[in-house]
């Protein structure tokens, strides 16, 4: 309990939060709106993170830190992961998800 | 004890004339494989007569019985302990007789060839093929043991197919030498069944043991039935089956008549001579058995009476004048087959058997003496067929006289050969059954005519422009001819009673004058009925044939048996058998194989489209997978 | 109720509101915009539990870097007016039905348990002691996630760098 | 040194001199040479296990020797041989002697050719040799995995389809043996301790009648399918019908008969009560299998066809005899192997040399060719002949030995079977007949066969060796025999006992 705010309020906004990324990762056919969806749901796993660390255990930090790598990484990877979009505009002048199946078989 | 160790040399002298001939042949001249074979079948014809000799009239007999020796013998396969298969030279009465007509007839058509075939291009492979065939005829007849004689069996049936098969450029010649063997074939297999039955029951292949009174066949019969029937009987009857393949029984003979596609001497050899009687031959050996079966001696008798009658009806239409010496021959195989099949066992019981064995012997002289003659013909005017010829007496004299004394042979007229054999025959007969002895009788008359019809057809009746003149053919076949000639007259003075009995003991005979007598008045009627119809062309023959025609038609289409045959290979069996196995094969068997292979073909196709490239697919089934998973572990799976 | 529910209940209502916006906008720009509110209603949150650092990290980091650069990308790959085509249903509902299974069942999974209370530690927690432990190697010390970090991110500077270089051909 | 080694040795130093082999000459005349040197190593074991046979020895296997191969699963290479293996021994170096000769003109990738072929047979040594089922199995596959390419690569026809279907079904059945042998390894010492591969170890073992009768089907089946066992024969006429010519001879003459020597060797003699059992379902099978193959060929207008369908016939005989469970009948199975081996490799050699001469294979697109190829057709009469059981070829001797041994048995159903059986030599009788009258007989129809010329030297020692073959056992059978039945002892030993 943190001042009147149960934890699990926390852990059903980030699973709701969680499962909207989902559903946008699954039905988005532009590659940047995935993207997006994806930072949702990273941004869920953070608030578990920190609402985990600060209600259960308020003396120690690696909640903290976790939630500081992951945007890190979220960044990283926003940053890779847009470079490539554009590469592949670049080449096929689309960046719709489904039409980017060479690779099969 | 006489060593008879020497007689394999009987056989094996023609096994060595044919590899002789068969490898190095080519290296010489035509002509010296027929002086080859001609001089090794003269060997053996010496030892066969001096084997006869010292048999019958110097070691064979002790105590008034002909012994039965076992002159050579070797193991060629073992099977088991008891049943071995040995290789060896058994002699008793009906071997050593019919050492003497083999080589005897073989030797005649050896040196009948040497002119006949003369100019022929496989001049040697005909010869290599006759030696083997004389090779396996005598392997046959001395046979120790009953496989042996299968071996031998199966060797004669394969010779006779290269000989019937000797101008395979000719259709009809392949197609008949096809037919032959396969309907033999068939018929081997009857006997080769009879063969394990009987083998099976009890225990030996040995014609020693087999026929011994005391014997496992014998003595001790098995007693175990198979539909109603004792097994002995099934196992003989099933071996005469063999015996009728190879002797042209009916419904077996449709074989014969197309195997006068073959070069005549062959004819007369093999399909008139020796081969075809090797079926009486078979049931002679095993007589001992086939008495204590009475119903497969029945089947016996009432087969070759069907036979002789039978071939005699249809013999009277023919005109291929071979064919008609063919249909003849089954005839007169059929009145041996008869005459076995009336006869008991020892003393004036075995009168069949003996007369049987008489008449193949004295029928082996004139047939082959006919099929000679009607090779010289053939020779003279190149046809073979009867409205071809006419007024040939004065062109072929030496012809015309042996023919003659053939025909007189054949229909029974004292004092020829077959007037002995025959009667006894139909004495047989008529002690045993009235039946059999009437159809015996009908069928004497019917030998005489269409003997005759032959007779006077070729050498009185109308006379044909010929293109050239014909004449008789060259020393070399009229030789065999003449020798046949006297073998024909006076082959029935041969005491057989004495010498070729059921028992091996010697009994009296006389003739029964109240059966010869009709016997002799049937033949004479059948040869004026011959004499009227076809000694001047007139049209009493085209009158009966119309008053008669569905018969006439019938008989001269041979009773539409080998349409029948037709119908039953090609339709049936080709069509109806051989060919859904093929298709079965090829579209259920080897479309179930490939059926599988289609499956696994398909089904990697429909798990190769899960594989889609569709990131979005694979998050679904990967988060429906993780939440099912979930939802298993935490509910279900308590 | 007290003040520090209301806030929770504030921002985790404008989270879910522009988190579904984000997901079914048709126009990709807006989604963006979405997308960067749901970010600072999260950075709110950081407050709310009293994680200052956290919060500005998400706002500099998050807000400001990250949603800046798919804005970029947008501009650079799709026009303005260009509406996004909507999803087909064969797509939409499977994923509708997945996602509220999920969510049920974490939900249901999350209200069952009951979770310790503990004396929340109010305290701010200082820059200070954040920098010691980024740079401690002992216990409770983070230098070498920090390294790995750092040179992650190095690699995707120069991933992305040579991966949105203009080829020459 | 185990002179049986020799058999292994000397295919590899063939390849090895292949290998290093200038032109297709020298291809040519390193197999050759190999290939005599084997055939006169087997005529030596031949006739040294039969002096020895005859000075007492009486040990149930001679030559054998035994190498520790891998430890740990206690698989050994384990050779040696008994009459039964000497037989084939023999039959296998005939015919691929025969064959080195018949594939004289392949002058596609010779090399790779006569390398395959020769190392296929040695696999095909290997395995009758090796006592020891892995080694077996080993060899097993040795000798089917070059099919594939020799069939595919030098075939006709569809010959990929060929070689693939062929392949993929062989290659089930040794995953049926693979399992099957298995099978026996894990039961080879029920009291506990190490388990071996040793063939003569497992043999005298008791294995639990479930397991028998689980891994029974698994070893006869899967060795049925390369002997032709009925329904999973058809790999045989499309694999037959596109292989080359020494390749049609070698796996008709002697892979299929591998076929037949595991099921006796492996299924019947270490799988004795279930083989009693299972006998009946099997005996049905392939007297259909006579039968059927006998009938379906007669159908056929390809010869390999015909001769593939044949084999079917012939080779479902094997299996028939061997599941009689009597020392005349499998006697018979064993002869009846060799007999068929030389004389289906006579055959295919013929037609490959008819095929040479004509361009096709269609026996009513031929006729009259005994007139311009009398050595080649009088060859094919005597193949026909022989393969028809006619007395005095070896035919015959298998196929009575077989029937007379079948009939011995005392069950009606047995010798009705045996009937069933014997009453394909009509049908035989029928189709080889048929092509001999079709394709030799008659007048040439087609000008061009006027230019045919008749066999070339190496033709005629091909033909020459196996015709010497079939005619030797044809009219010499006992001492065959009796080198077969004193190998028999030991598996009718086992199966008399099982039965009691």
């Amino acid at each position: 309990m943190f001042e009147g705010v149960p934890l699990s309020w926390f852990l059903v906004l980030s699973t709701i939060m969680f499962f909207v990324g989902v559903y946008g990762f699954l039905v988005r056919k532009n590659l940047i709106t995935m993207l997006m969806s994806i930072e949702l749901i990273l941004n869920s796993v953070c608030i578990n993170f920190v609402a985990f660390n600060k209600i259960l255990y308020p003396d120690h930090m690696e909640g903290m830190f976790f939630t500081i790598f992951i945007i890190a990484v979220a960044a990283a990877e926003a940053s890779v992961a847009i470079a490539i979009i554009i590469n592949i505009y670049r080449r096929i002048v689309n960046i719709d998800v489904e039409k980017m199946n060479e690779m099969k078989y | 004890m006489f060593d008879f160790s020497y007689t394999i040399w009987i056989v094996l002298i023609p096994f060595f004339a044919f590899l002789l001939i068969g490898f190095l042949g080519h290296k010489f001249k035509p002509v010296v494989s027929g002086i080859v074979g001609s001089a090794g079948l003269f060997t053996s014809w010496i030892l066969s007569i001096f084997t006869a000799y010292k048999y019958f009239f110097d070691v064979g007999k002790i105590d008034g019985v002909y012994q039965q020796i076992i002159g050579y013998h070797t193991l060629w396969l073992r099977f088991s302990d008891t049943l071995y298969i040995d290789m060896g030279v058994f002699i008793d009465p009906i071997s050593v007789m019919m050492l003497i007509v083999v080589t005897t007839v073989s030797l005649m058509a050896h040196i009948y060839s040497t002119g006949y075939m003369k100019g022929e291009k496989g001049f040697m492979r005909f010869y290599a093929s006759l030696s083997l065939f004389t090779f396996a005829m005598l392997g046959l007849v001395v046979a120790t043991n009953i496989f042996q004689m299968y071996i031998f069996w199966e060797l004669v049936g394969v010779s006779s197919y290269l000989l019937i098969g000797f101008y395979y450029e000719r259709p009809s010649a392949v197609a008949a030498s096809k037919k032959a063997f396969i309907v033999t074939r068939f018929a081997d297999l009857g006997f080769l069944i009879g063969i394990l039955l009987l083998s099976y029951y009890t225990g030996t292949f040995d014609f020693l043991t087999l026929t011994s009174p005391t014997g496992p066949a014998i003595g001790t019969p098995p007693t175990a039935t198979f539909i109603g029937m004792s097994v002995m009987t099934w196992a003989m009857i099933l071996i005469f089956m063999g015996g009728a393949g190879k002797s042209a029984m009916f419904p077996l003979h449709i074989w014969l008549p197309d195997a006068m596609e073959g070069p005549t001497p062959v004819s007369a050899l093999i399909h008139a001579a020796t081969m075809v009687v090797a079926g009486v031959y078979l049931v002679a050996r095993m007589f001992p058995i086939y008495v204590t079966v009475p119903i497969a001696l029945q089947v016996v008798a009432w087969v070759g009476a069907f036979s002789s009658l039978f071939a005699a009806v249809i013999a009277c239409t023919q005109h291929d004048i071979k064919r008609v010496l063919a249909y003849s021959t089954m005839s007169q195989i059929g009145y041996m087959m008869c005459a076995l099949g009336v006869s008991g066992m020892g003393g004036h019981e075995g009168l069949g058997y003996m007369a049987s064995m008489f008449h193949l012997f004295t029928h082996a002289f004139f047939k082959a003496l006919l099929f000679l003659c009607a090779g010289a013909i053939i020779h003279a005017v190149h046809s073979n067929y009867m409205y071809d010829m006419g007024g040939l007496r004065k062109f072929l004299p030496i012809t015309h006289i042996t023919f003659l004394i053939a025909c007189l042979a054949i229909a029974g007229i004292p004092p020829f050969a077959g007037f002995y054999s025959k009667d006894e025959i139909l004495v047989a007969a008529y002690h045993h059954d009235t039946a059999l002895f009437a159809i015996e009788y009908i069928v004497a008359g019917l030998t005489a005519f269409y003997m005759f019809r032959l007779y006077f057809g070729i050498f009185w009746g109308k006379k044909q422009d010929y293109h050239h003149t014909p004449h008789d053919p060259p020393l070399s076949m009229t030789l065999p001819l003449i020798f046949l000639a006297f073998g024909a007259m006076f082959a029935g003075f041969v005491p057989f009673s004495a010498l070729v009995t059921s028992d091996r003991l010697a009994f009296d005979i006389h003739t029964e004058w109240i059966i010869a007598i009709p016997s002799i008045v049937i033949a004479i009627v059948g040869i004026g009925v011959a004499y009227m119809m076809y000694l001047k062309p007139t049209q009493i023959p085209a009158k009966i044939a119309r008053s008669m025609s569905g018969f006439y038609t019938a008989s001269y289409n041979k009773f539409y048996i080998d349409q029948l045959y037709l119908f039953i290979t090609k339709k049936i069996i080709f069509n109806n058998i051989s060919r859904p196995i093929a298709w079965f094969d090829r579209h259920i068997v080897d479309g179930s194989m490939n059926g599988i292979s289609y499956v696994t073909n398909q089904a990697s196709d429909k798990i190769k489209g899960f594989q889609s490239g569709q990131l979005q697919q694979y998050a679904m089934v990967f988060v429906s997978g993780v939440i099912a998973l979930a939802l298993v572990f935490i509910y279900l799976w308590t | 109720m007290t003040s520090n529910q209301i806030m929770f209940l504030l921002f985790s209502a404008v989270i879910v509101i522009f988190s579904i916006l984000t997901v079914t906008s048709r126009r990709i720009l807006r989604a963006a915009t979405y997308l960067l509110f749901v970010l600072v209603s999260t950075a709110g949150l950081y407050f709310l539990l009293r994680y200052n650092y956290l919060a500005a990290i998400q706002l500099i980091v998050y807000a400001g870097g990250i949603v800046v650069l798919i804005i970029f990308s947008i501009l650079l790959t799709s026009h303005i007016s260009e509406k996004l085509p909507t999803a087909s249903l064969l797509k939409k509902w499977p994923a509708l039905l997945v996602a509220l299974v999920g969510a049920a069942l974490c939900v249901t999974v999350i209200l069952q348990h009951n979770f310790p209370g503990s004396v929340g530690n109010t305290e701010l927690v200082s820059v200070t002691d954040i920098g010691n432990s980024l740079i401690n190697y002992g216990k409770y010390g983070y230098a070498l996630p920090f390294e790995v970090i750092s040179v992650l991110l190095l690699a995707a500077m120069i991933g992305a760098i040579v991966l949105a270089k203009k080829r020459k051909d | 040194m185990n002179i049986l080694l020799l058999l292994i040795i000397i295919p590899i130093l063939t390849i090895i001199g292949i290998l290093f082999a200038r032109d297709n000459k020298h291809v040519r005349v390193i197999s050759a040479v190999g290939m005599t040197f084997q055939l006169i190593v087997s005529a030596i074991i031949i006739l040294w296990y039969l002096a020895e046979r005859n000075a007492g020895n009486t040990a149930e296997i001679l030559f054998a020797s035994n190498y520790v191969w891998y430890e740990t699963l206690n698989i050994h290479f384990y050779i040696g041989v008994d009459g039964v293996s000497v037989a084939m021994i023999g039959l296998t170096s005939i015919v691929i002697f025969a064959g080195i000769f018949a594939s004289w003109e392949v002058n596609d990738l010779p090399k790779e050719f006569f390398t395959s072929l020769i190392l296929l047979s040695g696999g095909v040594f290997g395995f009758f040799i090796s006592l020891d089922l892995f080694t077996m199995f080993l060899f097993y596959e040795i000798a089917v995995i070059p099919m594939y390419l020799l069939i595919g690569i030098w075939g006709s026809g569809p010959r990929q389809y060929s070689a693939m279907k062929l392949t993929l079904m062989l290659m089930g059945g040794s995953a049926l043996i693979l399992v099957g042998l298995l099978g026996l390894y894990f039961n080879s010492n029920p009291a506990g301790g190490p388990l071996t591969f040793d063939i003569l170890e497992i043999a005298k073992v008791q294995i639990p009648l479930n397991s028998q009768l689980f891994f029974f089907p698994f070893l006869f089946v899967g060795f049925g399918v390369l002997g032709a066992l009925f329904p999973f024969h058809t790999w045989s006429p499309d694999g037959h019908a596109s292989a080359p010519t020494a390749v049609s001879m070698l796996h008709a003459g002697v892979l299929m008969k591998l076929g037949g020597y595991g099921c006796y060797r492996v299924a019947v003699f270490l799988l004795p009560d279930a083989a009693h059992e299972m006998a009946w379902i099997f005996i049905i099978l392939t007297a259909i299998g006579v039968i059927y193959g006998a009938l379906g060929a007669i159908w056929q207008k390809d010869l390999k066809y015909i001769n593939a369908y044949s084999s079917v016939s012939h080779c479902a005989l094997v299996l028939f005899a061997i599941l009689m469970f009597n020392e005349t009948a499998m006697n018979g199975a064993i002869m009846q192997m060799i007999s068929h081996g030389i004389m289906t490799a006579l055959f295919f050699a013929l037609i490959g040399m008819i095929y040479g001469r004509t361009h096709t294979r269609y026996v009513n697109e031929m006729s009259g060719l005994m007139k311009v190829m009398p050595f080649l057709a009088v060859a094919y009469v005597i193949g026909g002949l022989a393969s028809l059981g006619l007395p005095g070829f070896s035919g015959f001797v298998a196929e009575m030995t077989i029937f007379v041994g079948a009939f011995m048995h005392p069950d009606t159903f047995h010798r009705v079977a045996t009937i069933i059986a014997a009453s394909s030599i009509v049908a035989t009788a029928v189709y080889i007949l048929r092509v001999v009258g079709m394709m030799l007989y008659g007048k040439i129809t087609n000008p061009e066969y006027e230019q045919i010329t008749d066999a070339k030297w190496y033709e005629r020692l091909s033909t020459a060796t196996l015709i010497f073959g079939i005619t030797a056992i044809g009219i010499a059978p006992l001492w065959l025999s009796n080198m077969i039945t004193a190998g028999l002892g030991p598996v009718i030993q086992k199966l008399l006992l099982s039965v009691n």
